[in-house]
């Protein structure tokens, strides 16, 4: 069954918009402003404000009804497909399955001084309240804080044997935090090191979809908590620890 | 009683009196008088129902009928009395024969007054016990829910009654207290209560007795479910004012806006009918326990906010008085005012706490009803949003108890869902995070507050005392609320307004008034 | 020359939505929402907020960039194209072109009780510190007020013979602004009296286009002032007169 | 001055003197070192400058040369001085020289301390000049434009100088007083300064001489038209803290970003590094007449605002002892604090108002800095509207001075042009409807507000005694502040700090502390 946005009325496809325009205000504008509500498939938007904002620049606000509509059971969902599990059952899978200690090396990395996320992750007191992986048993966890350039990280984390390499990036204006996340798969690939780690990154704009899209093996946006990551991570590396084991088996 | 305004006891009081000789004059024509809608009203609290093939509800019919060929100023239930005695039916059936054209009022001999009540009186307590459980039930469920004030009440307005129903659920689970369903442009002038669901309406959803019980089962379970009562509220206002109070209070309604003159002056109702009306229906919904909301927030969207000011307190003053004589108690009166100062005028922030804070400290004991912005609110939904966040903050730091949601898109439509959403949000937030702001604060001696507060009063003292020295019905004539004049004899329903007859008798009004000493 | 929405960098194409769906919060309805975005024409939509509002409903605010973009220059612009004039000049004008009162009748029609905008263009005070037409000297004004019926604002204007009617709507809920405006039009074409008055209508939500299509020849949005519609209707009086003159000078 | 919150005066001296106890003993560890970046700074205030064809800014590439095969403990000056009189060129003929790579520093007989300064004098006059110049224009500019506080303070990062001038003069038609440009992130880390203009940067724009030039004439030619003085901020933070605060001082900038404790705390540099550069820096913009920012903001956004409030406080008693010592007098002390407490909490806006009210109080001459909310600023933009309301509110009602615009996509991106543009609105709005809100209203004694701002008091009071007890090096690598622990000779650029020679010599530092006498 199709959905369509829902002002007042169910299916009625009602939606706001609000953008500046590079022009003065006035009825222009407003002619403009419609125009391009139109493009955006809206048949009769209505301006319901213009204002004049500095020399050469107009705001908008503009309602409208989308004719589209969208069928949820055919939208794709993009999310970590492991089981969530709580930290007791991270700590009993990583003592029953995996029976080593695991090691996380996280940081915020490249000219990025956002350390909250990360630490919201790994640190012992964790974040509304969820422990972080400091916590955890069974898990040893570096926590190398902020600004840490790419080639610093892939050498601590051969230095302590880790697991799980952990990325926060969370300014992505002009798109730094994709060219930061690529350089370090770039990095990792380059000295053949991808296969070795399983590769997580977060932040406040980071989704799933956009993680594997980059090489990454999971992406962790708002509102993840340590235990989202553990969990992923444990049943990962049990999966390949038996695939590994089936492929010597042969 | 909180004190921060020092505000002049003595002229509080003269206003009082004031108030109550101008209501006095005008209560005496209410005494002389009966419409046909509080006759239909009559016939509504007997369990009259139901609509003939032209949807014409049978209050009207009956009521039509004596009007045309009988005598209304005796009132009808007298013909319904004798019809009955005279049929020898039950009203049930009674009514049913009428709707099918074999029975009617004319042609039989009319009992008196004490075999008039006789005869009627089972179908009238019926519908009385009725509203004394639905009265008890809401208090029950009142005082176990804990309710904080300020009351949190949004609007719902979608023209059907089902979309409603689906937004005012969503409107409770994000943390309303109080639920409008807002009437359909237009049906104030209506002569007649439509009949059943309704699914048409423009800017609001029709008033029908089943489109109130629709609502309330709504709110009933949804309440339940978040473990508090929820009230609902429609409009005991317009042509049929008596008859949404005998509906709603057979409902299970909690709240009617209802003013003694509201529908005169942004109606164009005439004011002897609207006089008659609102003391049948405010003497209604005193008895159901409904509390009502008065309409003064509307003089701010045609005058000043600034100027205007003493208007809205003179009104209040009259409202109260009005519902005193209707028998009505403080704790029922839930007195409008709003906040409707230009946002961009200095020092506009002062002036509207001075009178929010005006308001409560002289009705300490009404459920106020504090009204948002709207003249000012333009399309620019974000500033509006800004506003409406200060209307917020106004309502904690005065101690105001119902509070009605600002939207953010007020200058645009009706709200969507999500507007009203984030109203509630927004309101939530701040009525938190100022908690006990006004506990903390006081004003300083002679600042701006207070002396604002004290001219505004002054103000209305003289008002109300020119009003008193002429009558309310000059006051009217003159345009004194909101800038709008309306003469005496002209004015939407006057057609409807009879002079009782000696031989008048309405034994709900009596069985009302007995219940109320 | 083109231009986009700008919103930090000139022709960036920034846009902010914000809507409802039917549907509970989470990660599908965020690809849901995503999806919609997409068919409005956003290439890379991104879900800044999602958030649960009660049953069945979900809140989302979108930000993504339109590849579309407009040329100023070729988008029509609807505009009362006479000229503006102050009231002075009005009052000149009929006195120097028309030479007679000219008479207008409005009201605020149908169910409709708004009279703000009605009285801000008629009444003598005016808005804004404009004066109303009561003030014009040369015009007489009849202002009816509100929930008029079409039918007595037709027997009114006859009756004091009017040269020009003024309609205010306000209520727009479910079209019924349209179904009124187009309901006079349509009594007075039964009657025959289309030509015999100058029908002017105005409110939040009329533009002169919509005015147009409806069959009036005129109308005013916000911030209209009496000046703004003396001036059109003088002009346009003054043209037809001009150009009924020149027909029977035939 | 307003005594509402009725702080124990004592313990305010009290604390003063803990905080100077504290800072002397890091003064003398600041007087006997001196870091690349004062070096540096030097040059770049006897008009060093330019790039090679590396992009290697001049004074770099002669620090370098001096310290790798050089006396760096010396001071600059005198390898300056030494190098002009040996070659007989004039300084801009030399600069020119050196980097083509035909005359060095090194391998000439070193002037002493007196010649050296003869031999600078005539250019370090023309900067110092310069710099006077700007203050006394400055100064009259701001004389002549009547500003009111709140000053509206918004920031532009777009990365790119070029719409960041389009922007910051669209934010000046609006109503912004004060513009900051934000900085690359990055740049703090970087030991040099950039060179040019420039149009890439990330979550801001690179800090250069030519971008400050440009951003500044823009911003006069605005706020002529504007009729108002519009000030220009930049951040004298990082490594290059004291260059920036020289080529601020040369291009008219009004404020700097200038924290005694930031850099250490939020960047892992390292602390002797960043006392002594900001003793320098500090200095210089005492001697420009440019008010600093101080950073207690930002302990809010890692510690919870509630529990570390008295971090906050403590923090500002030191940064303004450093500044005192650097010879800044109160009036240029724009300390910070911030509306960081989650809006959610219940009475959170009390506790807001008496944190402000408290900084207000204990420092009543300084144009305090009152940062937005932003840590509990979420995506949904409508909400954080109504927060970013009360922010407005709460600043008027505290009587604030720079009030740094909160914005509603805080938690999205960095703003768009009408997110600053809405914010002005409001901020406009709020602070001209509640113009004089502070004057009307008083706490209750004993109240939530007062004994609030009482317990942070004593709080604050308890750590710095704490701290002087031992010292500010154990506090730091203890985590007193933003929960953030740092060693004392770890973190960034401690490579560039080094222990005077005996010998040293600085002219310019000799001009600047002169004149501030
Ligand atoms: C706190 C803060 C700061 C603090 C940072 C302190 C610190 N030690 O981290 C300070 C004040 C220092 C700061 C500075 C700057 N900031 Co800042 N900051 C914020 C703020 C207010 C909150 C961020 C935060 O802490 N969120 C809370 C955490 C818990 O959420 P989160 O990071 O999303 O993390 C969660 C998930 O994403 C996930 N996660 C995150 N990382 C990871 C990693 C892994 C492996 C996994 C599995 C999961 C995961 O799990 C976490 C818990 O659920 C935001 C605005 C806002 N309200 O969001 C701006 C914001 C992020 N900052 C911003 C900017 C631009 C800056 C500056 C660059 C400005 C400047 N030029 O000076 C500077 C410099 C920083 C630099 N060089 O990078 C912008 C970014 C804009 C953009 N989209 O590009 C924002 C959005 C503000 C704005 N609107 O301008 N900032
Ligand atoms: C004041 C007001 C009222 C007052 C009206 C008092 C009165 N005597 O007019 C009261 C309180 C009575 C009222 C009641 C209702 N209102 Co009302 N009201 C408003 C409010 C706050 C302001 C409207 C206004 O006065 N604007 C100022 C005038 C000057 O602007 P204007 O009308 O646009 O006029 C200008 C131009 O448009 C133009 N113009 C207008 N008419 C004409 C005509 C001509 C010929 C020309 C040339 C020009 C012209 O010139 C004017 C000057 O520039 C708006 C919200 C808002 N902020 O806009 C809601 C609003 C208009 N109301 C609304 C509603 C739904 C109602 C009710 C139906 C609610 C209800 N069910 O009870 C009722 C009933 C009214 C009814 N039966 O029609 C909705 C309409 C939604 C929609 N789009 O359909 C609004 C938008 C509020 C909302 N968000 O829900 N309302
Ligand atoms: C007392 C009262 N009655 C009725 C209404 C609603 O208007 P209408 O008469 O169109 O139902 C209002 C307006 O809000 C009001 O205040
Ligand atoms: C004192 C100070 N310096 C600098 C900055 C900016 O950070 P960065 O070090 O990345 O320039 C801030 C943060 O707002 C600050 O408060």
């Amino acid at each position: 069954m199709s959905i369509r946005p829902y002002g007042d009325t169910l299916n009625d496809g009602k939606v706001q918009l609000s953008f500046t325009l590079p022009m003065d205000a006035g009825a222009h504008g407003i002619a403009c402003a419609k125009e391009l509500a139109r493009q955006m498939g809206l048949p009769n938007p209505e301006v319901a404000h213009c204002e004049q904002m500095g020399e050469g620049f107009s705001f908008y606000v503009v309602y409208g009804m989308v004719p589209f509509s969208v069928n949820p059971e055919q939208v794709e969902v993009h999310q970590v497909e492991t089981q969530a599990m709580t930290m007791a059952q991270v700590e009993a899978f990583i003592r029953e399955r995996l029976g080593r200690e695991i090691v996380f090396v996280g940081a915020s990395t490249g000219t990025d001084a956002h350390t909250v996320g990360i630490d919201a992750i790994m640190n012992m007191k964790g974040y509304a309240g969820h422990y972080g992986l400091e916590r955890y048993e069974g898990v040893r966890a570096y926590n190398l804080g902020s600004q840490v350039p790419n080639a610093v990280l892939i050498r601590k984390a051969l230095e302590v044997n880790a697991d799980v390499l952990l990325v926060s990036q969370t300014v992505t204006q002009k798109d730094i935090h994709l060219k930061n996340l690529e350089e370090l798969v770039e990095l990792l690939e380059a000295e053949g090191l991808r296969g070795r780690f399983l590769l997580l990154c977060g932040g406040a704009r980071i989704t799933h979809e956009l993680a594997k899209e980059l090489g990454y093996d999971a992406g962790f946006g708002p509102g993840s908590y340590a235990s989202d990551v553990a969990s992923f991570a444990v049943q990962e590396l049990a999966a390949r620890q038996d695939a590994k084991t089936r492929t010597q088996g042969n | 009683m909180t004190d921060k305004l020092k505000l002049d006891r003595a002229l509080i009081a003269q206003c009082r009196e004031d108030a109550n000789t101008i209501a006095l004059e005008v209560q005496s024509m209410i005494d002389r008088h009966t419409t046909v809608s509080v006759e239909r009203s009559a016939l509504r609290l007997m369990g009259v129902d139901g609509v003939d093939d032209f949807e014409v509800p049978l209050p009207n019919l009956m009521v039509e009928e004596v009007r045309k060929d009988g005598d209304l100023s005796l009132g009808i239930s007298a013909y319904l009395a004798g019809a009955l005695e005279a049929s020898g039916l039950q009203l049930p059936e009674f009514c049913e024969a009428y709707l099918a054209g074999q029975a009617g009022l004319l042609g039989h001999p009319l009992p008196d007054r004490e075999r008039t009540a006789r005869v009627l009186a089972p179908y009238l307590s019926v519908s009385f016990e009725r509203i004394a459980r639905n009265r008890r039930y809401r208090e029950e469920q009142l005082a176990r829910s804990n309710h904080r004030e300020p009351q949190v009440y949004v609007i719902v307005a979608t023209g059907n009654i089902y979309e409603d129903v689906r937004q005012a659920r969503s409107a409770v689970s994000a943390g309303a207290d109080i639920i409008a369903v807002i009437r359909s442009t237009g049906q104030s002038l209506l002569d007649y209560v439509p009949y059943g669901a309704t699914t048409e309406g423009f800017g609001g959803t029709m008033a029908t007795q089943e489109n109130f019980r629709i609502m309330r089962q709504a709110l009933d379970e949804v309440g339940a479910a978040c473990g508090r009562y929820i009230q609902l509220v429609n409009y005991a206002s317009g042509l049929c004012m008596p008859e949404i109070a005998a509906i709603g209070a057979l409902e299970r309604l909690d709240m009617m806006l209802n003013d003694s003159m509201y529908g005169i002056i942004f109606r164009d109702i005439n004011m002897q009918r609207t006089f008659v009306d609102q003391y049948f229906s405010r003497s209604l919904n005193a008895l159901a326990g409904i509390i009502i909301n008065t309409g003064e927030d509307n003089y701010l969207t045609t005058a000043d906010a600034v100027e205007a000011a003493h208007t809205v307190l003179a009104s209040q003053f009259i409202n109260e008085r009005f519902a005193l004589l209707a028998g009505m108690p403080e704790k029922q009166m839930g007195l409008g005012h709003a906040f409707e100062i230009n946002p961009e005028m200095e020092d506009s922030f002062l002036l509207e706490i001075a009178q929010a804070q005006m308001a409560r400290e002289i009705f300490p004991e009404a459920p106020l009803k504090y009204m948002p912005p709207t003249k000012h609110s333009t399309g620019n939904i974000f500033q509006t949003q800004a506003v409406d966040t200060l209307f917020n903050a106004a309502t904690s730091m005065t101690g105001q108890s119902i509070h009605l949601l600002a939207m953010m898109t007020e200058a645009i439509h009706t709200p969507f869902l999500s507007d009203r959403h984030l109203a509630i949000k927004n309101a939530r937030m701040v009525h938190s995070a100022l908690r006990h702001f006004a506990d903390e604060i006081s004003f300083k001696e002679g600042g701006l507050i207070q002396t604002r507060a004290q001219t505004v009063l002054r103000q209305a003292a003289a008002l109300l005392r020119n009003i008193a020295a002429s009558s309310l019905f000059d006051a009217l004539e003159q345009g004194v609320f909101a800038d709008v004049k309306r003469r005496r004899d002209s004015g939407k329903g006057l057609d409807g307004v009879l002079e009782k007859h000696p031989g008048y008798c309405n034994p709900a009004m009596d069985h009302i008034r007995e219940a109320l000493q």
